[in-house]
């Protein structure tokens, strides 16, 4: 048996056994994946980056626990990145299920500043959790009006007049942008109402089923940014220089796809190389 | 005494408290933002109400022009709400909320229940009364009332036309090429790998005396794709049945079960066989996906059949058998409409029936003209789709209109 | 060495391995009780065990994955029909059938439901039981006919929509996107994703591929001359679908594996 | 009577509803749910036909020997259990067995059968995707580009992120019409033979 026709007829246990390995290693290997954000994750880096403390933004955490692999992780970093940057973050959600998980996000990132940044946002000052109220896109075209239509109080019931950030911000005026992070339609809304109908700045984070559909708004610039799958929140994080559970998991991915690709590879070598030899054996016959 | 003390003593404390309070709140400027009830915006005009078509007459059809502060302004509109009632003055108590719509919409379709312990009960041929809101920021406009109004049922639905259409032409289509291929004209059909494969797979099983496993993946008798692999394990099972090799068919479902084995049971009286038949080749698993996939796997590993048959309904399950199968060494045919799954059998599988190609094989398999004829009736359906893209995509560069976009999608007022 | 001292040796070193990690397992519990860590550990321990059974199977079919599998379908099945009495016979059947069983089984009783009516697939259900009967046994088609034809007669009309009507009407798309003339098109050329090349191209794509994937369907015409490279063009488009719907499902079921590897060296093994 | 009366019955349920989704009037309606009702209602004693046939072929099994019939017991014992936690008058789906036993048995064993799919996809990766003809390669091309983007690739990361997107969206979308159309024709004609009776092996024989 010639090294081809073994590797051709190579048993399937021994990819198996490569993939467990090579799965395996990057749980407690840790090593920076080398990863290339595209553009529309840069866009919205780049966008928070620019802004000036003080400035005001809303990240709306629209996704439920379902979503909460590929999704939290991207709003851990935006969350933390803000933060650090002393901006004014309005949180909310329009995801019926995430209310509990939002708010515990948006508390858990604020504490863990004080770890790295040496200070801690405090809530009403830095930082603002609106909670959740039903029809998104009744709630999207009030807060187009003012803020207090659809929240008169925050999560925790104080009013918005009493909260010290939130004095004269009336609208979406008053915010430089929205980023929306979204498991489904919620998104949709957002472009129509949001965007359509306030003009607001828009970017969004979908998970890796839904990113296609929404490259389009992406490309007719109706969003400032997109970030995809869980792909999109490890670059995401390796743009805030801040890895986390994407990027964990994407050094799996990235492995295990190797491997998977070194095999199609070893795979055709040998079935040309064999061709190759045989059609020679039949021409020296 | 006590008492009257007690009292000016409370009346004390309430007011020093009210005055405590309204000193905290004056050394608080109100924010500019702060919510104040604007005016109200205008209300909607013109409010317009008809009876639902197309409905089970426990619909109206609400339809108003939108208020002159719709979209734009201080006092803009941000939704209207749509109300309604058995009486034109009823307290507002008996106003039912029908329904909220966002700005520029101006219409509505009010789907009441139909049961009359519902809450949002509709009832049929009683005289309905609505009231139109113009919602703005915290306030609302005076309303616009109508009415009254009916709701009857309907005894045929006009937004299905173009199904009954089509279901027309392909019952004439049928019929057409039914009595033609009875008529012994002959109906030419391309081949097909996937079908060609079974009547040599079921060959092999014989030479190599192992079972053939066919499995009707995991729907459930309501499903046209298990419908459809019935009609082919009949064939299937007669073929067995004159080759005289044995087969094995585990079932999600007791039904499904129930009528594989007559179709099995069936396909070896056809043969010539019926005493062949064995009740437990044809047995039910369990009604989970996965320990489903977990019990057919074993059989496969341990039966080794030489050829495995998957058609019908599959989900994520399509992998995991496929590559036991070929980890068995068996020959496979795979076939479902879950375009979803086709990418793994095409990739694990020797051969796989796509899409539609499931539905046309027991017409294959068959060879009858009746079945035949179908198939005819199909391609010329395909055929009016394809002139009809065509058709319309020319009059649509022609013309430039976007008026036939969706040709088929008629308005309801 | 016979495999059976093999296989004896195995399953001995494998039931040591299990007792050992009970007993750790139970040593680190969390609870007060004494009884719920033991009860804990024991329920780590075994569904760690079942998991590695499972995965045995990737090397070979062995005793452990058989034992695995037949416990997992029969727990399976006997969830399944408990799930089926609670929810159907109960949840369905017993509130519009009798006041006394609804009373029983604390369901409340429906006044206003057809309570005639409700008998019909009851005989429906009584004839499909006389399968078991060997003499009287093919009275049970009526009861196969009943479902069958009611759901070829739902399967009928209720899809044409869906997967007919609107995907051809929805093939209806603008194949000159933003057409200004040849001049203008060749003038502002380029390879954006965002361009008119690329919006116009695809558009073309979409059209071309529904047109020659309905020919490739088609069974009656023989696949020959232009007919032949239409359907060999459908396939093409078929095969760069299947074949990028497979490479993005990857990502999606290694996901699934680190889930199971997690489970095994942090819940069980506290390494991570 | 064996054969007529099942075809009959076939034809005018089949006919009923076909015609029902035409009809929107109250009785039309009150009829379908009433059908679909009487299904799940069927549904129920196919369930005795289920146990019927697992207690049988596995008790088979136990009495003859045949290979590995100690493995049915495990299954019936198992099934039997749960029933009996299930149906017992103490919390039923509810009950802190039926749940532990759920929870720590069933769900682990499906999570790691789905996990399975990671090794398979990667060994029919390996087998399967092979340049042996022009259609293949297409399917390994297509496959390749979209695994690729998962690696860290460089100035190509941009090109082959967004060819892979472009093929999710615009030749998928052509193709899954393509398959759609034919699956809806295709469904209407096997519903219409079932419900004509011209496909009827279903019914059996004699």
């Amino acid at each position: 048996m010639t090294f081809n026709e073994r590797l051709l007829a190579l048993d399937r246990r021994w990819v198996f056994l490569v993939l467990t390995i090579f799965v395996i290693i990057p749980i407690f290997v840790k090593f920076a994946v080398p990863l290339s954000p595209p553009k529309e994750v840069r866009d919205v880096y780049n966008f928070i980056e620019d802004l000036k403390p003080g400035d005001y933004i809303l990240i709306s955490l629209d996704y439920d626990p379902g979503s909460l692999a590929e999704l939290h992780p991207v709003a851990m970093a935006m969350l933390e990145q803000c933060y650090a940057k002393k901006l004014k973050v309005i949180t909310l959600t329009l995801s019926q299920t995430g209310a509990q998980m939002a708010e515990e996000a948006v508390r858990d990132v604020a504490d863990s500043c004080l770890v790295y940044h040496g200070f801690k946002p405090v809530p009403g000052i830095d930082y603002v959790y609106l909670g959740y109220k039903p029809y998104p896109g009744l709630i999207i075209l009030g807060m187009g009006m003012n803020f207090r239509i659809p929240f008169p109080q925050d999560y925790n019931g104080t009013t918005l007049d009493s909260i010290p950030m939130m004095r004269g911000i009336k609208n979406y005026d008053n915010i430089k942008g929205v980023i929306s992070l979204s498991a489904g339609n919620v998104s949709d809304m957002w472009v129509a109402d949001g965007n359509g109908r306030y003009n607001v700045k828009l970017a969004f984070a979908q998970t890796g089923v839904g990113v296609a559909d929404y490259y389009p708004y992406y490309q007719s610039g109706q969003i400032f940014g997109i970030i995809g799958g869980m792909k999109g929140a490890a670059e995401y994080e390796y743009l805030c220089k801040n890895p986390g559970t994407a990027t964990d998991a994407m050094r799996t991915q990235v492995f295990a796809h190797a491997v998977v690709i070194v095999f199609i590879i070893i795979g055709n070598l040998a079935f040309f190389l064999g061709r190759r030899a045989k059609a020679r054996t039949q021409e020296s016959k | 005494m006590k008492y009257i003390i007690l009292l000016f003593l409370t009346c004390l404390s309430l007011c020093l408290s009210q005055a405590i309070l309204a000193q905290t709140a004056s050394s608080d400027p109100p924010a500019e933002a702060a919510l104040v009830p604007s005016e109200p915006p205008a209300p909607p005009g013109n409010l317009t109400l008809k009876d639902l078509p197309n409905d089970d007459g426990h619909g109206i059809a609400v339809k108003w022009d939108l208020s002159p502060d719709d979209g734009a302004g201080a006092k803009s509109v941000i939704s209207y709400d749509i109300y309604r009632s058995l009486s034109p003055d009823a307290p507002d108590s008996l106003w039912k909320k029908a329904g909220t719509v966002v700005l520029g919409v101006k219409s509505y379709a009010d789907k009441g229940n139909r049961e009359s312990d519902n809450d949002d009960y509709l009832p049929k041929k009683t005289n309905l009364y609505y009231r139109v809101y113009a919602v703005g920021a915290g306030v609302r406009s005076v309303a616009a009332a109508a009415g009254p109004v009916q709701a009857y049922d309907n005894w045929f639905n006009t937004l299905k036309v173009p199904e009954l259409i089509f279901c027309v032409v392909f019952l004439i289509l049928t019929v057409r090429f039914i009595n033609m291929a009875k008529r012994g004209i002959d109906l030419y059909v391309r081949p097909l790998a996937g079908i060609e494969a079974i009547d040599e797979a079921i060959g092999r099983a014989t030479e190599m005396g192992k079972p053939i496993l066919y499995c009707l993946g995991i729907g459930t008798a309501g499903d046209i794709a298990t419908i459809a692999s019935f009609t082919i394990l009949g064939r299937v099972a007669r073929k067995v049945a004159e080759y005289q090799t044995s087969m094995i068919v585990p079932c999600i479902d007791p039904i499904v079960m129930t009528i594989a084995q007559e179709t099995v049971k069936a396909g070896y009286a056809d043969a010539g066989r019926p005493d062949a038949y064995k009740e437990d080749s044809v047995y039910y698993v369990t009604s989970q996906q996965f320990p489903y996939v977990a019990a057919v796997n074993g059989t496969i590993i341990r039966e080794k059949p030489a050829t495995n048959i998957y058609l019908g309904y599959f989900l994520a399950e399509s992998l995991l058998l496929a590559e036991t199968g070929v980890m068995a060494g068996s020959i496979q045919i795979a076939g479902t409409d879950q375009v979803s799954q086709l990418p793994f059998f095409v990739v694990a599988c020797d051969y796989t029936l796509l899409g539609e190609e499931l539905y046309a094989a027991s017409a294959y398999l068959g060879r009858e003209p009746l079945l035949l004829g179908t198939l005819k009736a199909q391609d010329y359906l395909k055929a009016i789709a394809l002139v009809c893209i065509f058709a319309l995509l020319a009059l649509r560069v022609f013309t430039g209109a976007d008026v036939i976009h969706k040709p088929f999608d008629m308005p309801w007022w | 060495m016979t495999s059976k001292t093999a296989m004896r040796i195995l399953t001995a070193i494998v039931a040591l391995i299990f007792l050992i990690s009970w007993i750790m397992k139970s040593g680190s519990g969390m609870s007060d009780s004494a009884f719920t860590n033991v009860r804990d550990g024991f329920l780590v321990t075994f569904a760690v065990f079942l998991t590695l059974s499972i995965f045995s199977f990737l090397y070979r079919d062995n005793p452990f994955y058989k034992f695995a599998e037949s416990l997992y379908v029969g727990i399976s099945a006997g969830y399944w029909m408990c799930y089926g009495f609670w929810s159907t016979v109960v949840g369905n059947f017993v509130p519009r059938a009798s006041r006394s069983l609804s009373e029983f089984f604390h369901v409340p009783y429906q006044e206003h439901a057809d309570h005639i009516l409700i008998y019909i697939p009851i005989i429906f259900g009584l004839i499909l039981l006389t399968r078991l009967l060997p003499k009287i046994g093919w009275l049970s088609r009526w009861s196969l006919a009943f479902i069958i034809g009611a759901t070829a007669g739902l399967n009928l009309t209720r899809y044409l929509r869906s997967d007919f009507i609107s995907q051809v009407s929805n093939s209806f798309i603008p194949l000159f996107v933003d057409w200004k003339g040849v001049g203008d098109f060749v003038n502002h050329i380029s390879l954006a994703a965002d361009g008119q090349f690329i919006a116009i191209l695809s558009n073309w794509v979409i059209f071309v591929g529904v047109m020659c994937g309905l020919v490739y369907f088609f069974f009656s015409k023989e696949h020959k001359g232009a007919f032949g490279v239409a359907s060999r063009v459908g396939i093409w488009i078929l095969m760069v679908t299947f074949g990028a719907s497979f490479g993005y499902t990857v990502m999606g079921r290694i996901s699934l594996l680190v889930g199971r590897i997690t489970f095994l060296f942090g819940d069980w093994l506290n390494i991570l | 009577m064996k054969r007529q009366i099942p075809l009959v019955l076939v034809f005018i349920f089949g006919m009923l509803l076909a015609i029902q989704y035409f009809v929107p009037s109250e009785p039309s309606q009150r009829g379908y749910e009433f059908v679909l009702d009487w299904i799940t209602i069927i549904g129920i004693f196919a369930m005795v036909l289920g146990i019927w046939s697992q207690v049988h072929v596995g008790w088979s099994k136990i009495k003859h020997r045949s290979e590995n019939w100690q493995y049915s017991i495990v299954a019936l014992v198992s099934m039997f259990a749960m029933i009996a936690f299930g149906l017992s008058p103490f919390g039923g789906l509810q009950g802190t067995i039926f749940r532990l036993i759920y929870n720590n048995v069933f769900i682990p064993i499906q999570a790691t059968i789905f996990s399975l799919l990671a090794f398979y996809i990667a060994s029919a990766s390996y087998r399967a995707f092979r340049a042996r003809s022009a259609v293949s390669t297409v399917l390994l091309v297509a496959a390749l580009l979209l695994m690729l983007r998962v690696l860290p690739m460089g100035p190509l990361a941009d090109p082959i992120s967004s060819i892979g997107s472009w093929m999710l969206l615009v030749p998928n979308l052509a193709a899954k019409r393509a398959i759609a159309i034919g699956v809806g024709l295709g469904g209407v004609a096997t519903a219409l033979k079932i419900v004509l009776g011209i496909e009827r092996s279903y019914l059996g024989k004699d």
